[in-house]
């Protein structure tokens, strides 16, 4: 059976680079590079959608993609360590060979928001998937397509703002606003200080002809849809990622659902109006 | 009026008046089931569901099962081994005593539906029952069948029909019956140890390990239980038949002292195993060493939990 | 059966048969060295799942020693331990487990000797047992050999 | 598609075509021991169905899907490799006709918009199946409640029924057409026949169609009703209910591993059981067996019908209502589910 016709077969990769992402370890930003070089093209990918890690022997993890496709030569993936095979690749090495596994889900809908504005909201590690986003939008073949782009980033100290080098250089840029805050004031911190929502209230676009991007663990999420709808937002144009426990990611297995969707290959990306037909099992 | 009649009026008109006086906000019994040669689990909270209840000899759950993590004042239909076990969740602080009612059944021994099938393999529409018979029907046919040809294992050698602890009783005590010999045990252990291991592989070689034996049974309330241990994961997910005996053995082992051989498990198991056969060498163990069998008093302390200087161990050197 | 050399998982108290088995080595009595210690803290720590799961990793034997009845370290341990042992005894014998496979001793932080003779015999009587094949997890190597 | 008999004298070497080139697969013994087995035929049409639905052969407890080594002096050390469908040319005889819509159902779900899952596949298409009527249904059947027929043909090939200590059969696929035209069973009209003794089946069953309403409500308010905690409070939890059903299909992967290497195998997996969907943080988007109970009755009679234009996801086979040691009836949830929603 050829294995490309597989889904359930991972690509091969190897671990090219290991980034420590917070100062309790618990953060790691793994890039992998494919083995074979034709694994890349068919791992052709959008910003917000994930892919299995695959460990041989461990098991594999549904991790959202953190570059961008405009990133050629790697796929990067940020990392917390909560179970049995997030906790065994923390432990990995530069070199390692395990699996990848996708891309699996639907993107944001970044092809039909042309000639939108966008508001991209994270908090805390979630930033991942918007980080790609970003990172997409901000690329010369697709920066002309949209109007202002707004990026809100929230974590709970410097430490723990991940991709520092990526928002710092596009603070610099005049096509983007970027507003990076932390939860509690530190000495020597210059930025922003409160919760996301706090925070996008202070400068929340205006709802007209512009969506707005949220990812984010659950009480960030929640917290964030009444500034969004106080500003004018409509449930269609705010945009959503979910996480469930997954296995297969392909709509088999059956534990993401929500409701008749799987968060695996009907999401994770949903709209706030398509949720609210939904139950709340996620 | 049959006796067993008379039993479900008691319980109707008990369970009415507890949750009446406030004595009880639920009564947890059974009513006929959907299908014959069932009583399923019910609870009832007003009259109204009081007039469901009933007492049949195909009520083969476990109710002590529905006591753990339950806030309620529970009134318990219980038959003699279901009082057992809610006496043991209640020493095992499972369950608090002031908020339990025991409603005992002194029961005559409760109905096999396999072996109902292996005397009468036609599928069954109906079954009624008298005291000592029961009559199934289906199509162009019906039978009478003693109970007593079709009785569960473990309700053959019941030593505590009767609940030997409960706040009331819906009748006259029942007869015990012969109490468990071990007799089949004996003739196994007088086999080769490869014939038995052999014994219990055949036991367990259709097992789904869907877990309905742990499920259904009142001592496992686990929170998480060890099937269920990820870090380190003990027991593999998959049909491999060491995992499987993994599971009926350390199964067995946390049942141990502690089981009342209600057989639940055994009803619960859709595959037909005899998972009892594990405790029952345990039960033999417990009995043999420590003289114990638990749920019979308050009092009593776990065999796990207590020992004597002087325990019995001549295979430790 | 010559060439069989057993693998035998010791689970050994702290406070005492491990410290034998270190007087052991200090007073150059030899004994097989066919067994991995798993040190606990006391045999009323061991829990049946360890030892199924050294049997499903393919012990062919399992060996747990501890103290003396009246000298646990923390007062009772070891007579709790007695009773679980029992029925763990009891149950794996009767499905059929060569009784010399899972063995269980005493055996203080003095008593060397005893755990020489002790090992020796342990080895000795699971060397007779052969392979433990039966409660060993195999099938992974079956699959290996459609990808080799 | 056209009809054929086989006379009383004529079934062994019938059977005897069948197993050209494949396996026969036909159910052997009788209740609670009744199940799919490799045959030679004549097959014993005296049963009521497989005691475990047909989804084993399609999709077994246990398969193993990819497996790779540890050891450097093999090829491609820890990158997996694939262990192939196992597929072999097969045909069953004896189907019923609920367990045969029970695998188009699963069907869809294994072969999904966006995926097509290999191992299924394979096994699937490799597959003939032949459907054994129901004459007279079982006590605990409903399928005719649920949109099916005791005559149902979805997801047959060919559907069989005794006639005359013979059969009688209809194809229903080109495949099946072959299949039957390479045995010694001769061209009849049956069609009048199939219709009146269909007729017969579902009259004997009960109550047609029966929970319509189901269909036509809103899938929050079904979600939202007052009754699942009542329903769910008997449950105990064993899924039980799930691993007989011939329309779940829920998995787990996993890895399993030693020095050597390992394999990457899925198992059957239950909604039922608490694990199922607990996030690693420990939340869980179905923490109590209320909405445990919930998820299957409403995947069962709503979810599944909104993915796959109105066909429910229950057969009506009637394994659960037998199965579940607490007794609680997927007829008597329906009925209620739509009482709630009228």
């Amino acid at each position: 059976m050829s294995s490309v016709n597989n889904p359930y077969m991972p690509y091969p990769v190897r671990i090219a680079n290991i980034v420590v992402d917070s100062p309790d370890k618990s953060l790691r930003t793994f890039k992998f590079e494919f083995l074979d070089p034709e694994d890349e093209k068919r791992f052709e990918y959008l910003p917000g959608q994930f892919a299995e890690l695959s460990i041989p022997g461990e098991g594999e993890i549904p991790i959202g993609i953190a570059s961008s496709p405009t990133e050629k030569g790697y796929v990067l993936f940020t990392v917390n360590r909560v179970g049995q095979v997030s906790s065994f690749l923390h432990n990995m090495k530069i070199g390692d060979i395990m699996g990848v596994r996708g891309p699996l889900g639907h993107p944001y809908p970044v092809h039909s928001l042309k000639g939108q504005n966008i508001v991209v909201i994270a908090s805390g590690f979630a930033v991942t998937t918007l980080r790609a986003t970003v990172a997409w939008l901000l690329h010369p073949d697709n920066r002309p397509n949209y109007g202002r782009i707004t990026f809100v980033y929230g974590a709970r100290s410097p430490g723990h703002l991940l991709f520092r080098e990526d928002w710092e250089a596009w603070q610099k840029r005049d096509d983007i606003d970027v507003y990076v805050a932390i939860y509690k004031m530190v000495p020597g911190w210059t930025g922003k200080v409160g919760f996301v929502p706090a925070v996008l209230q202070e400068i929340c676009p205006p709802a007209e002809n512009t969506a707005a991007i949220i990812c984010g663990p659950p009480i960030a999420i929640k917290t964030t849809q009444p500034v969004l709808f106080e500003a004018g937002y409509k449930p269609e144009n705010i945009i959503m990622s979910l996480e469930n426990r997954m296995k297969c990611g392909l709509g088999i297995c059956g534990r993401c659902n929500v409701g008749p969707e799987y968060v695996c290959k009907d999401g994770p990306v949903f709209t706030l109006a398509q949720l609210n037909e939904l139950p709340p099992e996620y | 009026m049959g006796n067993l009649e008379t039993i479900t009026q008691k319980i109707r008109e008990k369970a009415k008046s507890l949750l009446e006086s406030g004595q009880a906000e639920v009564v947890i019994g059974y009513r006929a089931g959907t299908i014959p040669l069932v009583a399923a689990p019910f609870f009832a909270r007003s009259a109204a569901d009081c007039d469901q209840l009933v007492w049949s000899s195909f009520a083969r759950l476990n109710l002590a099962n529905y006591l753990p993590n339950r806030t309620e004042k529970v009134a318990l239909v219980a038959k003699g081994c279901d009082a057992r076990s809610a006496v043991g969740q209640v020493v095992e602080n499972q369950f608090p005593k002031e908020n339990l009612y025991l409603l005992g059944v002194p029961c005559s021994g409760l109905v096999d539906p396999a072996q109902v099938a292996a005397k009468e393999p036609r599928p069954i529409q109906r079954a009624t029952e008298s005291d000592d018979a029961i009559t199934i029907s289906g199509q162009g046919f019906s039978v009478d069948i003693k109970k007593a040809e079709v009785l569960r294992r473990n309700c053959r050698t019941c030593a505590h029909r009767t609940p030997t602890v409960a706040n009331e009783l819906t009748g006259p005590e029942a007869p015990a019956a012969k109490p468990d010999d071990f007799e089949d045990l004996k003739t196994l252990l007088a086999k080769t140890p490869a014939e038995r291991l052999n014994h219990f592989k055949d036991l367990i070689k259709d097992c789904l390990r869907c877990y309905a034996c742990r499920n259904a049974c009142p001592l496992c309330y686990c929170p998480v239980c060890f099937v269920d241990e990820t870090r380190p994961q003990w027991l593999g997910k998959s049909t491999d038949p060491m995992d499987t005996m993994t599971f009926h053995l350390l199964r067995g082992l946390h049942c141990a002292g502690r089981c009342t051989a209600c057989g639940a498990c055994e009803t619960a198991c859709p595959v037909n195993i005899k998972v009892r056969e594990f405790n029952r060498v345990l039960d033999k163990t417990v009995q043999e060493n420590w003289a114990y069998e638990p749920g019979l008093a308050w009092e009593q302390k776990p065999p796990l939990t207590v020992f004597q200087p002087n325990d019995p161990a001549d295979f430790i050197k | 059966m010559s060439e069989f050399e057993p693998k035998v998982v010791a689970f050994f108290c702290n406070w005492c048969t491990y410290g034998a088995a270190d007087l052991a080595g200090v007073s150059r009595l030899d004994y097989p060295p066919n067994f991995r210690v798993v040190r606990l803290p006391c045999t009323g720590r061991l829990n049946p799942k360890f030892i199924m799961e050294a049997f499903k990793r393919g012990a062919d034997g399992v060996w747990v020693s501890g103290c003396h009845p009246g000298d646990c370290h923390y007062i009772a341990g070891n007579y709790h331990a007695r009773r679980k042992f029992v029925l763990l005894h009891s149950l794996l014998e009767t499905i059929g487990v060569e009784p010399n496979r899972l063995r269980f001793s005493w055996i203080s932080s003095a008593e060397a000797n005893k755990f020489q003779a002790m090992a020796r015999d342990v080895i000795e009587s699971v060397r007779a047992c052969g392979p433990n094949l039966t409660f060993r997890k195999a099938n992974l190597q079956l699959d290996l050999a459609e990808v080799a | 598609m056209p009809e054929y008999l086989v006379k009383e004298s004529s079934l062994a070497s019938f059977f005897q075509a069948l197993t050209q080139g494949r396996r026969l697969l036909a159910p052997q013994g009788q209740g609670d021991n009744c199940h799919l087995e490799v045959s030679t035929g004549p097959v014993s049409l005296d049963y009521a169905n497989t005691h475990l639905s047909p989804k084993a052969v399609f999709f077994p407890q246990t398969e193993k899907l990819l497996a790779f080594h540890k050891l450097a002096d093999k090829p491609k050390p820890h990158q997996y490799q694939d262990l192939g469908d196992k597929a072999e040319p097969t045909v069953i005889f004896g189907i019923r006709p609920c367990d045969a819509k029970g695998l188009s159902i699963s069907n869809k779900v294994f072969q999904n918009d966006r995926f097509t899952d290999p191992y299924w596949k394979g096994k699937y298409e490799k597959t003939l199946k032949i459907g054994l009527a129901c004459l007279s249904p079982s006590p605990q059947c409903f399928c005719a409640a649920m949109g099916g027929s005791p005559f149902g043909e979805v997801g047959l090939d060919v559907l069989a029924y005794p006639k005359d200590k013979g059969l009688g059969l209809r194809t229903l696929s080109p495949a099946g057409e072959e299949l039957i035209e390479s045995t010694s069973a001769e061209k009849a009209d049956l069609a009048s026949e199939i219709q009146d003794l269909a007729k017969k089946a579902i009259e004997a069953q009960g109550p047609l169609d029966a929970y319509q309403a189901i269909d036509a409500s809103k899938l929050m308010d079904l979600y939202q009703a007052k009754h699942w905690a009542n329903t769910a409070e008997p449950c105990l939890g064993c899924g039980v209910c799930t691993f007989f059903c011939p329309t779940c299909h829920c998995f787990d992967l996993q890895d399993e591993a030693n020095d050597l290497g390992g394999v990457r195998m899925r198992n059957w997996d239950t909604c039922m059981s608490q694990l199922f969907t607990a996030h690693g943080s420990g939340h869980n988007p179905r923490p109590s067996k209320v909405e445990r109970v919930r998820q299957r009755f409403m995947h069962k009679l709503k979810y599944i019908p909104i993915k796959q234009d109105g066909v429910r996801g229950c057969t009506g086979c009637g394994r659960c209502v037998v199965m579940c040691p607490a007794n609680i009836d997927i007829r008597s949830v329906a009925a209620t589910m739509a009482q709630a929603s009228a």
